[in-house]
C-alpha cells in the first residue's frame, strides 16, 4: 500500500486549481444557516469564473484528524481554494496547510489559527447584532424583548452580547429575555424548530414581543411561533424576509442580521482566482459592510425613528465611538 | 472432542463471514433499486483503504472504538447494559484534560496522571448507575440513558471560561495539555502517525482476555453472566460484581477518549467527537464481546467511516457505507444467533447419539466404554 | 414433650394480593402535589411553573414521547423489549414527512405509521423468529434508520422544491383547535395567580389551547391501548405473551403471531411519534428530528410501571420539565429545587416512619443541600436546566424502582414446543 | 427419539394411569396428544375418529384438556385471566366467566377466586386453578401430568376425590405419577412406558407396587432404607432462633422464617418435610448465605458463620445440592468442566491464587466423571445438553469432591431416574459415615423418611413438629404438613436420637 501523500506531495497545488473545496461543519448543506451561505458564495464563485468544485459534508462524531484527511484529499485533488466552515476546522487547517503551502485555506469563523497560506474569515456578528437591539429596543411595546440562541456555544453568546448591549444603549427599561434551546455537544438546539417554536411561545407569553434568534434551523420554529402572535421578530445569517421557505411568515420579519458568509466565500475565491490570495485575518464587520441589518421588510424600511436609530449606532461602532462587547 | 472444536471453529467464522456477504448482497440490492452501480462503491472504498495515510486513519480510529466496545462488552458479559460509555468516556476526557492542562510532570507522570484521573471519572459515572442498580433496583439501561444527558449538562457547565474552561476563538477548550502529557506516537513519514495508545488498546484487549479467562474474578464475571442465580449460590456476591463491573467498564470507557485526547487533540473542546459510545455498542455486538472479535469489528466499522469518505467525491452517498453497517449488524447478529443455535442442537443430538451408542455396544448402564467414545 | 407448637401463625401463609392505590387516594396524592406547586409557586413567585402556556407546551412536549413509551408498552407487554423505538421514531418522521409532503398531512399520518411499523417488523423477525437478543436487535434498528432516511432524503427531498438532502419541503399543517370560551377563561383565572385556583386553571387551560387534532388522537391512545390490553381477548392473549409464552401456547394461543403483532404495533406507535415531531411539532422533516425521544420514551415508560397512565405520567414528567426549561428555564426551574427539597423532606419523614434510617439520612441530605442551593442562587445554570429532566427521572426511578414490575417473560426468547 | 411404536387406548370414562422412569418419555407423549409435539408416524384416534392436531388449540377443540408437570400459569394475571386465556369465545372475560368459573369451582369443590392474582396463590390452589382451566374449556378427556408431585397426601386424596367425581360424570383421565400406591388406588387401567415405549398394559388390581416398579425399571427396586446409625455427639451445624422477614415493597414485613432451631450432628441426616412454599427455600438461602436473617446464629463446627459471605461459607465446607438444578447449579451453556469450577473457585484443583487452573480443573471433572458415572461423552459439551440425572450427578460429585462437613442436600433425586437415584443416595449414606452433617429437603416423603435420622416438619416457616424415621408414615408426616397435627408425632418414645426442647 502506498501513501497518498507520498504520490501526490511533490504536486502540490501547483497543477492548474480544479477549483473551490468547501469542508461543511456539523449540519452541513441544508442548515439554512451558514453552511448554506457559504454554499452559495461557493455557487455564485463557480458560476462566474467558470471554476469547478466540491462540496464535503461531514460526519457524526468525527476527530480533527478526519477533518485533516477531508482537507488533504481535497487539496491533494488540485482544490484551490479550500476552505473549512466552521471554527472546527481550526486545527485542521493549520495542519493541512502546513502540508501544502501553495494551496490557500479558508477558515470561517476562526482566528486563532495563523499561515501564510491560511485566510482567517471572521464576523463581528456582535456588531450586527447591536443593531438588531437597537431595532427591537426602538421597537418594542412591551418593553420586553427576547433573544433565542440555538446551542450556547461562545459564537451564538457573540449575538446575545450584542444584542444586548444594543437593547440596553437604547432603553435601559426594556428587559431582555435569553434563551438557548440545547447545551453543547448536543448540536440540536441548531436543527430543532420544534423547541424553538415552544421556546418563543415562553418569551411571548411573558410580553416579549420582539425576538431575535440565532438558531440556525431552529429559528424557523421561533419564527413560525412570533408571526401566528403577530408579533416582531429578527432573522439571521441571510435575510430572512426572502427566504422562499419562510414566505408565510414574512410580514413578521422585521429585519435580520445578515452575516456575509456567501461573500466572504466568493471575495475569497475571487482573490485566489485573480492571483493575489488573500491570507491573514480578513474581519466582516459593519465598515466592511461584511454584517448588517436588512430592510428588504417595506414595513421596517418605513419606521423612520428606528431606521435613525440604527443608522446612528451603525455610525457609533464604525467609528469606533461605541464599543460592542463579544460576550454577555 | 476436536470434532466439537473444528465444529466449533468453523461455526464461529461461518457466522460473520456469511453476515458481511448477506449485508453486502442487501446493500447491493439497495444500490441497484436507487439505480446504482451495485458494486463501484466496493471498489473505491478499497482503493481508496489501500492509501497508507487512510489506513494510518482508520487504525487510529479502530483503537478509540475498540477500547469503546470493550468497555461495552465487560458489561454484556454479565448482561449488563451499558448504553452509557458515551457520557462515561465524555466526561472523563474532559476531566482529565483539565488535570492535564493544569500540571506539569515529568513525561510517563504526566500521562499517568491523566490517564488515572479518566479512568476515575469514568468509573465514578459508570458507578452512578452501579450504585443506583444495587441499591435501588434501577434498570442500568435507563440510569445511563439519563446519565449520558446529565454528562452532556456537566460538560457544558465545567467548559464554561467561567468554570474551569478557556475560550479559545470561538471554541471552549480545557486549554492544552503540555507536551509532556502527549502520548508518543509511532511516526509512519508520509502516511502520519499511528496513535502510541494503539498499543495500550491492544493491551487492553489481552488484559481482558486474560482476566475474564484466566482469573477467579474473571470466572465470577462470567459466571453472573451465563446464569445470575447460579453464580449467587455458587457464592459470588452478585451486587458487588454488577458495582465492580459497571466501574470497570466506565474506568474502560474512560480511556476511549484518550487516543484522541492524548495522541492528537491535546485539549477537549467543543467539537470533541462524540457518539462513540453507540459505536462501541455495535462493534461489542459484532465482535461477540470476544477480545479478538472486537478488534476485527472495529477495524471494520473504521474502514467503512473512513473509506466511505471517497463516495462523497465520486457521485456515491457516503450513507450507503452507514446502511452497510446497520444491515452488517443486524445480519451478524441473527446469524450468530442461527449458529449458536445450531450448534447447540448440534452438540445435543451428537450426545444423545454417542450415549444411544455406547448403550447399544454395552447394552448396560457401565461407564467403561465412555473414554473412548469421547476421545 | 412439648405441645405448644401451634400458635395461630401471626402471617398469612401467602402475601394477600399487592395492594393497589384506590382511585380515592390517587386524587388525594394529586391534590397535595398541586398544593404543593402551588405553594412552592407563591413562595418563589415563578408563576411561569403553572402557567397554561407551559402547560400546553409540555403537553406537546409530551407527546412524542408519550407515544414512543406507548410503542414500548405494547411490546414488552408482549415479552418483547424495544431499544429500537428511536430508529422506529426516526422512519416515522421520514416516512410521514415524505407522504405528507406529496398527499397530504392525513396521508403522511398512516404511511408515517406503517414506516414505524416497518421499522416494528424487521425487530419482530429478529427477535421473534431468529430469537436473537431484543437489545441488540433493537440497536441495529436505530442504526439502520439512520442510515437508510439519510440514503433515501437524498434523493427524494433533496430533489423536491424547498427541500434538502436533510430536510423535507414543508408539509401542511393539521387543523389545531382551541376550545372557545374556556380557553380565554382558563387564561384569565390563571393570570391572577391566585393560590391553587389560577394552577388548576393553567393545567386545564393548557389541555385546551392549541390542540393539534393528532394531539387529541396521540392522547386518546392512553386510554385506548389500556383498554385494548387489559379488556379485551386480544389484550388478553397479548399480555400472556409477555408473562408466560409457554402457558398461552399450552392454551392454543399462537405466541409468535400476538408478539408479530404487537412489535408491530409498537412500532406503529413510535411511527406515529415521528409524525407528530415532522408534522406538528415542527411541519418540516429535518434529519436528527428525534434526538434521543425513543429512549426518553422507553424510561417514561419503565417510570409508569408498564401501565399507560403510568408512562402518561412519566412523558409528562418530561415534558414538563422540558418545557419549563424553553421557558425561561433557570427561574423556573430554581423554583423546582425549593418543590423538591420539601419532597425529599417529605420522603425522609416517611421513611423515618417505615424505619428505613440509611434512605432518610440520605433523603435529608439531599433535601437539605437542594435547599442551600435554593438560597444561595437566583437562578439555576442553564446547563443546569437542561439537565433536570434527566435528573428528576433518576430521582423518581431510585425513588421507586423496586415497586416497578416488568412483564415477567419480558426480553426472553421464546421458542415453540421447546417448553417442559 | 424419545417415542416410539406407542401403543395406548384409553376407554372412556375410566382414569387410565401411565408409570414409567423419568425421561421415559410420558410427557413427550402427553404433549403429542395434546398437540404440542407432532409425531413423525403413526394415529391418534379420539372416539374413533382419526386427528391430527397441529396446537393446542385443535386438542382443545377436540375435548382434550392437559394439566402440565410445570405449572402453566402467568403470575402477574389473575385466576381468571388465566383461566379465559385462549377460549375468550366460551364466556367472555368478563362477569359470564366469573359466574362459570365460579359454578364449576362449586360443583367440584375446588373453592377458586378467580380475581386473586396467582402469584398469591399456594401449590394446591395452583394445581386446581390448572384443573379449573381444563374444566371450563368442556374437556371430556383430560390428561394430568404428575399432578400430585408437588401435593401433601390429603391433598391429593382431596384430588382423587375430584377424579372420581370427573369419572363418574362419564370423563376420561389420563394420570401420570411415580408415586406407585397412588395410581394403585385410583387407575382402572396401567400402562408402563420404558425407554419411549409402551412395554405392558396391566390392571391394577393384578400387580403389587413392586411389581409395577421393576415393570418400569425392568430390575429390582432401589430402596432409600439406611440401616445403621451413624450419628455421633459432635454438633456440625447449630441453627438458634433464626429469624427472617420478607420485605415487600408493597405489603411492608412478613415473617418466613420464625424463630428456627435446630442442630444437626456430624454423622447425621435431618430430614426436613414440608408443603412446598414453607419457609424451606428461605431457609436454605438463610444457611449457604444468599439471604440475611433478621434474628439467629448459625453455627458450623463451632464457628459462627452468621455473618459469613457465600463464598466463605462454601470454601468453609458447606456443600450444596439446590433444588432448581438449572437455576442455582449449572451454567447450562457452560461446557461441564467449566461447571466443575462453579461454587468453588477459589478452591483447589480450580485455582491457584487469583488464577484459575484450568488443567487440574478438567482432569477433576473427568474424575468427576468416571467415579460419578456422569453419561457424557466428554468435559466440553455443555451442561445443558446433558439429560437432567447426569445433569444431577455432576452436581453431587463436584460437591463431594470438597469434602464438605456439612451438605444441604434440596431434592437431590428430584426427576432422576431409579438407578441414578440409588446412586446418590449411595454417595449421600457414604459421606455421612465420614462424619457430614447432611439437611435433606425433599418431597418424597419415602426418601426423607428412609434416609433421615431425624424428621422436622416445617409448616409456615415454623418447626412445627419431629418425628422419629424409624416409626412414622407418610400419612402422619403428611398431616403435620397441612398443620393439622403438631409437636411430637407419635410421642411414645422420645429416644435419645432426637435433641429436645427446641422447638417450642
Ligand atoms: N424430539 C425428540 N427426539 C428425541 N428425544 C427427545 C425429543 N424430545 C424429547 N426428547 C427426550 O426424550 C426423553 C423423554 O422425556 P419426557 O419428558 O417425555 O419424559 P417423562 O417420561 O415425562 O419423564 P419425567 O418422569 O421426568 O417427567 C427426554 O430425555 C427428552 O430429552
Ligand atoms: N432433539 C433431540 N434429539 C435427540 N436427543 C435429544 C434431543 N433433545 C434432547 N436430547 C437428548 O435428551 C437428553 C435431554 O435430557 P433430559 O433431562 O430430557 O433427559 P431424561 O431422559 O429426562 O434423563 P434423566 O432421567 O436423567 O433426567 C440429552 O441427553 C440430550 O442429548
Ligand atoms: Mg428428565
Ligand atoms: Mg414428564
Amino acid at each position: 500500500s502506498t501513501s497518498t501523500e507520498s504520490s501526490s506531495s511533490s504536486s502540490g497545488s501547483s497543477k492548474e486549481g480544479k477549483g473551490i473545496a468547501l469542508a461543511y461543519d456539523v449540519g452541513g448543506r441544508g442548515d439554512q444557516s451558514f453552511n448554506d451561505a457559504a454554499y452559495a458564495g461557493f455557487e455564485k464563485a463557480r458560476k462566474d469564473f467558470g471554476i469547478g468544485g466540491e462540496d464535503v459534508e461531514p460526519s457524526d462524531g468525527e476527530s480533527d484528524a478526519d477533518k485533516v484527511q477531508r482537507l488533504t484529499d481535497l487539496a491533494r485533488q488540485g482544490y484551490n481554494p479550500v476552505i473549512g466552515v466552521g471554527f472546527a476546522y481550526a486545527p485542521a487547517v493549520k495542519e493541512a496547510a502546513e502540508k501544502f503551502p501553495k494551496t490557500t485555506f479558508g477558515l470561517i469563523d476562526d482566528e486563532t489559527v495563523k499561515g501564510e497560506n491560511i485566510a482567517n474569515l471572521v464576523f463581528s456578528e456582535e456588531q450586527g447584532s447591536y443593531l438588531a437591539g437597537v431595532a427591537a429596543a426602538k421597537a418594542t411595546k412591551s418593553k420586553v424583548v427576547g433573544f433565542v440562541g440555538g446551542v450556547e456555544v461562545p459564537l451564538i453568546k457573540k449575538f446575545e452580547a450584542g444584542f444586548v448591549q444594543g437593547v440596553k444603549d437604547t432603553d435601559p427599561s426594556v428587559k431582555v429575555r435569553t434563551q438557548y434551546l440545547t447545551q453543547p455537544p448536543d448540536m440540536g438546539g441548531f436543527s430543532k424548530p420544534d423547541l424553538g417554536k415552544e421556546a418563543a411561545r415562553g418569551q411571548l407569553d411573558s410580553d416579549a414581543d420582539v425576538l431575535y434568534h440565532a438558531a440556525g434551523l431552529a429559528g424557523q420554529g421561533v419564527i413560525e411561533a412570533v408571526a401566528a402572535k403577530d408579533k416582531w421578530v429578527i432573522g439571521v445569517d441571510s435575510d430572512q424576509y426572502k427566504q422562499k421557505t419562510l414566505d408565510k411568515y414574512k410580514d413578521s420579519i422585521l429585519t435580520s442580521m445578515t452575516k456575509d458568509v456567501s461573500g466572504a466565500v466568493y471575495n475569497l475565491v475571487k482573490s485566489v482566482h485573480e492571483g493575489e490570495p488573500k491570507t491573514g485575518v480578513v474581519r466582516f464587520d459593519l465598515k466592511t459592510d461584511g454584517v448588517g441589518l436588512s430592510d428588504s421588510n417595506p414595513a421596517f424600511a418605513e419606521m423612520t425613528e428606528i431606521q435613525d436609530a440604527v443608522k446612528k449606532a451603525r455610525e457609533g461602532i464604525v467609528n469606533g465611538d461605541i464599543k460592542v462587547k463579544t460576550t454577555p | 472432542m476436536k470434532k466439537f472444536d473444528k465444529d466449533r471453529l468453523i461455526l464461529a467464522l461461518g457466522g460473520p463471514a456469511l453476515a458481511i456477504v448477506v449485508a453486502v448482497a442487501l446493500t447491493s440490492v439497495v444500490l441497484i433499486a436507487s439505480g446504482r452501480s451495485p458494486v463501484e462503491p466496493y471498489a473505491l472504498m478499497a482503493e481508496y483503504a489501500a492509501h497508507s495515510d487512510i489506513q494510518v486513519l482508520i487504525v487510529n480510529q479502530a483503537a478509540t472504538y475498540y477500547l469503546a466496545a470493550l468497555a461495552v462488552a465487560i458489561g454484556f458479559r454479565m448482561n449488563l447494559f451499558n448504553i452509557g460509555v458515551d457520557g462515561q468516556y465524555r466526561l472523563a476526557a474532559m476531566v482529565a484534560a483539565l488535570v492535564g492542562a493544569s500540571v506539569t510532570l515529568p513525561g510517563p507522570l504526566h500521562i499517568l496522571l491523566i490517564l488515572v484521573v479518566a479512568m476515575l471519572v469514568g468509573a465514578f459515572w459508570a458507578g452512578i448507575a452501579g450504585i443506583l442498580k444495587t441499591t435501588r433496583g434501577v434498570s442500568e439501561v435507563v440510569s445511563t440513558i439519563m446519565l449520558n444527558s446529565i454528562a452532556t449538562s456537566v460538560v457544558a457547565y465545567l467548559i464554561l471560561p467561567a468554570q474551569f474552561g478557556e475560550q479559545r476563538g470561538n471554541n471552549l477548550t480545557t486549554g492544552e495539555i503540555p507536551e509532556s502529557g502527549w502520548f508518543p506516537g509511532i511516526e509512519l513519514g508520509a502516511a502520519g502517525e499511528i496513535y502510541g495508545f494503539v498499543v495500550v488498546a491492544a493491551l487492553c484487549g489481552v488484559l481482558y482476555w486474560l482476566v475474564l479467562n484466566r482469573t477467579r474474578f474473571g470466572f465470577d464475571l462470567r459466571a453472573t453472566g451465563a446464569g445470575e442465580s447460579a453464580a449467587i449460590a455458587s457464592g459470588v456476591d452478585a451486587k458487588r460484581m454488577v458495582l465492580t463491573s459497571m466501574l470497570i467498564s466506565g474506568a474502560v470507557a474512560g480511556l476511549a477518549g484518550m487516543p484522541i485526547l492524548l495522541g492528537d487533540a491535546h485539549t477537549y473542546s467543543l467539537d470533541f467527537p462524540a457518539g462513540l459510545g453507540f459505536t462501541g455498542i455495535t462493534i461489542a455486538l459484532l465482535g461477540r464481546n470476544h477480545p479478538v472479535g472486537i478488534a476485527l469489528g472495529a477495524l471494520l466499522i473504521a474502514f467503512l467511516d473512513k473509506a466511505s469518505a471517497t463516495l462523497d467525491y465520486n457521485g456515491y452517498e457516503k450513507e450507503i457505507a452507514m446502511i452497510m453497517q446497520g444491515m452488517i449488524v443486524m445480519a451478524v447478529v441473527i446469524s450468530y444467533e442461527a449458529v449458536r443455535r445450531y450448534g447447540l442442537r448440534r452438540q445435543q443430538q451428537k450426545v444423545g447419539e454417542e450415549l444411544a451408542a455406547a448403550a447399544a455396544a454395552t447394552d448396560g448402564t457401565g461407564p467403561e466404554n465412555r473414554k473412548e467414545v469421547s476421545a | 414433650m412439648s405441645t405448644t407448637l401451634t400458635k395461630p401463625a401471626a402471617q398469612q401463609s401467602k402475601p394477600t394480593a399487592r395492594r393497589r392505590l384506590t382511585l380515592a387516594e390517587w386524587m388525594l396524592v394529586v391534590a397535595g402535589i398541586l398544593l404543593l406547586v402551588s405553594a412552592v409557586r407563591l413562595i418563589t413567585g415563578a408563576h411561569g411553573i403553572t402557567s397554561v402556556g407551559q402547560t400546553s407546551t409540555a403537553l406537546r412536549l409530551a407527546v412524542p414521547i408519550g407515544l414512543a413509551a406507548l410503542g414500548g408498552l405494547w411490546a414488552e407487554r408482549a415479552g418483547v423489549i424495544n431499544i429500537g423505538l428511536e430508529g422506529m421514531l426516526i422512519l416515522g418522521t421520514w416516512f410521514g414527512a415524505w407522504a405528507g409532503v406529496q398527499w397530504g398531512p392525513w396521508t403522511g399520518v398512516v404511511v408515517g405509521i406503517l414506516g414505524g411499523a416497518l421499522g416494528g417488523l424487521l425487530h419482530a423477525i429478529a427477535t421473534v423468529t431468529f430469537g436473537v437478543n431484543h437489545i441488540v436487535s433493537g440497536v441495529a434498528i436505530n442504526i439502520l434508520a439512520v442510515g437508510a432516511t439519510r440514503y433515501l432524503s437524498s434523493f427524494t427531498f433533496a430533489e423536491m422544491e424547498g427541500g434538502t438532502s436533510k430536510q423535507s419541503p414543508p408539509i401542511e399543517s393539521i387543523t389545531q383547535i382551541t376550545v372557545p370560551g374556556l380557553s380565554d377563561a382558563m387564561r384569565d383565572l390563571n393570570a391572577q395567580h391566585w393560590f391553587l385556583v389560577s394552577d388548576v386553571a393553567g393545567l386545564v387551560g393548557g389541555l385546551v389551547t392549541n390542540l393539534s387534532l393528532l394531539t387529541i388522537v396521540a392522547v386518546a391512545m392512553v386510554p385506548l391501548s389500556r383498554w385494548v390490553l387489559w379488556n379485551t381477548a386480544f389484550g388478553l392473549r397479548l399480555r400472556s405473551c409477555g408473562e408466560n409464552p409457554l402457558a398461552a401456547e399450552t392454551l392454543g394461543v399462537n405466541v409468535y403471531k400476538y408478539k408479530y403483532i404487537a412489535v408491530m404495533i409498537s412500532g406503529g406507535f413510535a411511527g406515529l411519534g415521528g409524525v407528530f415531531l415532522a408534522e406538528v411539532a415542527t411541519n418540516i422533516y429535518l434529519e436528527g428530528q428525534t434526538g434521543g425521544r425513543g429512549y426518553i420514551g422507553l424510561a417514561a415508560m419503565i417510570f409508569g410501571n408498564w401501565m399507560p397512565g403510568g408512562l402518561a405520567l412519566g412523558a409528562g414528567l418530561f415534558g414538563y420539565t422540558d418545557s419549563l426549561n424553553l421557558r425561561g428555564g433557570g427561574q423556573n426551574v430554581h423554583a423546582l429545587l425549593l418543590l423538591l427539597a420539601i419532597l425529599l423532606v417529605l420522603a425522609t419523614a416517611w421513611a423515618i416512619y417505615r424505619r428505613k434510617f440509611l434512605t432518610a439520612a440520605v433523603a435529608a441530605v439531599s433535601g437539605l443541600v437542594l435547599f442551600v442551593w435554593y438560597l444561595s442562587v437566583d437562578e439555576v445554570p442553564s446547563q443546569f436546566v437542561t439537565a433536570a429532566p434527566y435528573v428528576a427521572t433518576l430521582l423518581v426511578l431510585a425513588m421507586s424502582a423496586q415497586r416497578l414490575r416488568a412483564p415477567k417473560a419480558v426480553g426472553k426468547s421464546y421458542r415453540k414446543g421447546e417448553g417442559t | 427419539m424419545a417415542n416410539h411404536d406407542i401403543h395406548l387406548s384409553v376407554r372412556k370414562g375410566t382414569v387410565h394411569a401411565i408409570v414409567g422412569e423419568n425421561g421415559a418419555g410420558k410427557s413427550t407423549l402427553m404433549k403429542i396428544l395434546y398437540g404440542m409435539q407432532k409425531p413423525d408416524e403413526g394415529t391418534i384416534t379420539v372416539d374413533g375418529q382419526e386427528v391430527s392436531f397441529s396446537d393446542p388449540g385443535d386438542a382443545i377443540d377436540r375435548g382434550i384438556g392437559m394439566v402440565h408437570q410445570h405449572f402453566m400459569l402467568a403470575d402477574n394475571l389473575t385466576v381468571l385471566e388465566n383461566t379465559v386465556l385462549g377460549s375468550e369465545k366460551l364466556y367472555g372475560i368478563g362477569a359470564r366467566a366469573r359466574t362459570r368459573i365460579k359454578e364449576i369451582s362449586d360443583a367440584y369443590g375446588l373453592g377458586i377466586r378467580p380475581d386473586a392474582r396467582v402469584e398469591d396463590l399456594g401449590v394446591a390452589d395452583r394445581q386446581r386453578v390448572e384443573i379449573l382451566k381444563v374444566l371450563y374449556r368442556g374437556a371430556r378427556t383430560l390428561i394430568l401430568d404428575e399432578p400430585t408431585a408437588v401435593l401433601v397426601p390429603q391433598e391429593v386424596d382431596a384430588l382423587f376425590d375430584n377424579l372420581r367425581e370427573l369419572k363418574a360424570e362419564g370423563l376420561t383421565v389420563i394420570f401420570i405419577s411415580h408415586k406407585l400406591g397412588e395410581v394403585l388406588s385410583v387407575a382402572d387401567d396401567i400402562t408402563v412406558i420404558r425407554r419411549g415405549t409402551t412395554v405392558a398394559s396391566v390392571n391394577p388390581a393384578d400387580v403389587t407396587a413392586k411389581q409395577l416398579a421393576e415393570l418400569m425399571v425392568g430390575a429390582e427396586l432401589p430402596s432409600p432404607e439406611t440401616r445403621e446409625s451413624t450419628v455421633t455427639d459432635t454438633p456440625m451445624l447449630e441453627v438458634k432462633g433464626l429469624t427472617l422477614t420478607e420485605n415487600d415493597p408493597v405489603d411492608g414485613a412478613r415473617t418466613v422464617l420464625d424463630d428456627i432451631t435446630f442442630t444437626i450432628r456430624k454423622g447425621e441426616v435431618l430430614g426436613l418435610a414440608g408443603v412446598e412454599g414453607n419457609g424451606q427455600t428461605e431457609l436454605i438461602d438463610a444457611l449457604i448465605g444468599t439471604r440475611r436473617p433478621d434474628g439467629g446464629t448459625v453455627t458450623l463446627g463451632g464457628e459462627d458463620i452468621t455473618a459469613w459471605p457465600t463464598r466463605k461459607r462454601r470454601e468453609g465446607g458447606v456443600g450444596y445440592i439446590p433444588e432448581d438444578r438449572h437455576r442455582h447449579g449449572l451454567l447450562l451453556e457452560a461446557p461441564l468442566w467449566e461447571n466443575r469450577i462453579l461454587g468453588h473457585v477459589t478452591e483447589a484443583p480450580n485455582s491457584k491464587g487469583v488464577w484459575l487452573d484450568i488443567k487440574s480443573a478438567r482432569s477433576d471433572t473427568e474424575r468427576i466423571v468416571t467415579e460419578y458415572d456422569v453419561r457424557t461423552p466428554g468435559i466440553d459439551v455443555t451442561a445443558g445438553s446433558l439429560s437432567g440425572g447426569n445433569q444431577q450427578k455432576l452436581i453431587v460429585g463436584r460437591e463431594m469432591s470438597h469434602n464438605p462437613r456439612f451438605l444441604i442436600a434440596a431434592h437431590p433425586t428430584r426427576g432422576v431416574d431409579v438407578g441414578a437415584q440409588a446412586q446418590i443416595w449411595d454417595q449421600i449414606r457414604a459421606a455421612r459415615r465420614e462424619g457430614l452433617a447432611v439437611l435433606l429437603i425433599s418431597a418424597d416423603l419415602d426418601e426423607l423418611i428412609g434416609l433421615s435420622d431425624t424428621l422436622r416438619v416445617m409448616y409456615r416457616g415454623r418447626l412445627v413438629a419431629d418425628a422419629d424415621p424409624a416409626t412414622i408414615t407418610p400419612e402422619a408426616l403428611g398431616s403435620a404438613m397441612t398443620g393439622a397435627a403438631s409437636g411430637h408425632l407419635e410421642d411414645e418414645e422420645p429416644g435419645p436420637a432426637r435433641d429436645g426442647g427446641e422447638d417450642r
